[in-house]
């Protein structure tokens, strides 16, 4: 089973580990992405989080195949969050599960690393001073993309 | 006619969200050349480094690709989500 | 923070999040391990779990050491679970914090590569024809935990 | 005297869960050697590659340790958790 939702409101790990196929797999990787404060050093008041509606969806669903084709996974589910979070607050989560832990890792990450550098994402930050600005993609996140496709 | 739509930081910079223009024929390669050409601010905006990618009607393109009247093009800069 | 617990009863993920700490991680990455039931021919009615009270903690504990000092971590937890567990049911979680998503991925797959080659736990499977058997050690296992010291 | 405790399979086919026995001096590879000695049963369960580790008072050892009047050892098999 694969879904993929974008929403604005909070999730719950709980509401997507009821979904899971009881069926024989035996090991489930979660990952959570967090906002975090103190990046900078201006202090962050709220994180703003822009998409493209259906393309998102789109790249995201590419993205769960690319993972499919590559490792024996039963089922995995992605949600995103938009519009305004603030520190703390999650972001992201992706959960998959496999029959072996290891693939349900390297799934996992593997998705993590392409949702970075391929879904329509942006971010702005609002720091507490009342500017604001564009975050700047980050070379490291297309560093950690770029493994996969050396490794193995 | 065709529908032009910004996002990310290329909406605050050129100050606009999305526009429709008149465009006869041509792919998505001369329409960027088309844009960058406006003014310098323009040109700046959309350098090579600053568009991750182009998307018509909704999907993705991957090379250069004809644009037809009615379509509606996204241009998207590096993105920055997860 | 970093916490190691032992028990019979089942474990809920909500009640390990709530530990974590708020303090700029951006990164949370669980494992789950879950009994399943259809490896061999004969199908599995439970297995047992055993193990040496207080070595195992303390193993684990050196297990989250040994992660502490090769990654950026700031928060890890372990449950085990040990007695008898059915089909479905969850064995293990470990769940790690950190500022960075690839040392939370990392730490987390390293301290499940040793906890099953390492930590003193022994599976027996009781199958629904009413015999039993302990599990043998796997090669594979020892084989994921040897890579950790091959890489970088 | 000295306790020795089997844990998994050990326990198992050796069919004893704990035992004390009188140890005046010697290493863990001297009790692993008495042991062994004992009949053609416990050499094959007792065999190189069915032990994981020796742990005296709680503590694992990963080297040949002097044992004492007093001491609790525990021999593991191979472990398969997690």
């Amino acid at each position: 089973m694969f879904s993929i939702k974008i929403q604005t409101a909070p999730f719950s790990q709980k509401e997507i580990k009821q979904k899971l196929p009881a069926h024989n797999c035996g090991a489930i990787v979660s990952f959570i992405g967090i906002v975090r404060g103190f990046d900078e050093k201006e202090p962050l008041d709220y994180l703003y989080l822009e998409h493209f509606p259906s393309v998102t969806e789109q790249e995201i669903e590419r993205i769960i195949q690319l993972a499919k084709n590559r490792w024996d996974i039963q089922s995995c589910h992605v949600i995103h969050r938009v519009g305004n979070l603030k520190i703390g607050e999650e972001i992201v989560l992706v959960l998959t599960a496999a029959t072996h832990r290891k693939a349900a890792f390297e799934a996992t990450e593997f998705i993590m690393d392409y949702l970075k550098s391929e879904a329509p994402f942006w971010k702005k930050e609002f720091f507490k001073n009342g500017q604001s600005r564009w975050v700047k993609a980050k070379q490291s996140d297309l560093n950690e993309k770029g493994r996969w496709s050396n490794n193995d | 006619m065709i529908k032009i739509r910004y996002f990310g930081f290329l909406k605050d910079i050129l100050q606009i969200e999305e526009e429709e223009i008149i465009w006869d024929k041509g792919n998505s390669q001369d329409l960027l050349d088309f844009l960058r050409n406006r003014n310098a601010s323009w040109s700046d905006a959309l350098a090579e480094e600053n568009i991750f990618r182009l998307v018509i009607n909704r999907r993705i393109i991957y090379q250069s690709t004809p644009i037809h009247t009615g379509d509606e093009i996204a241009i998207l800069p590096p993105v920055t989500g997860g």
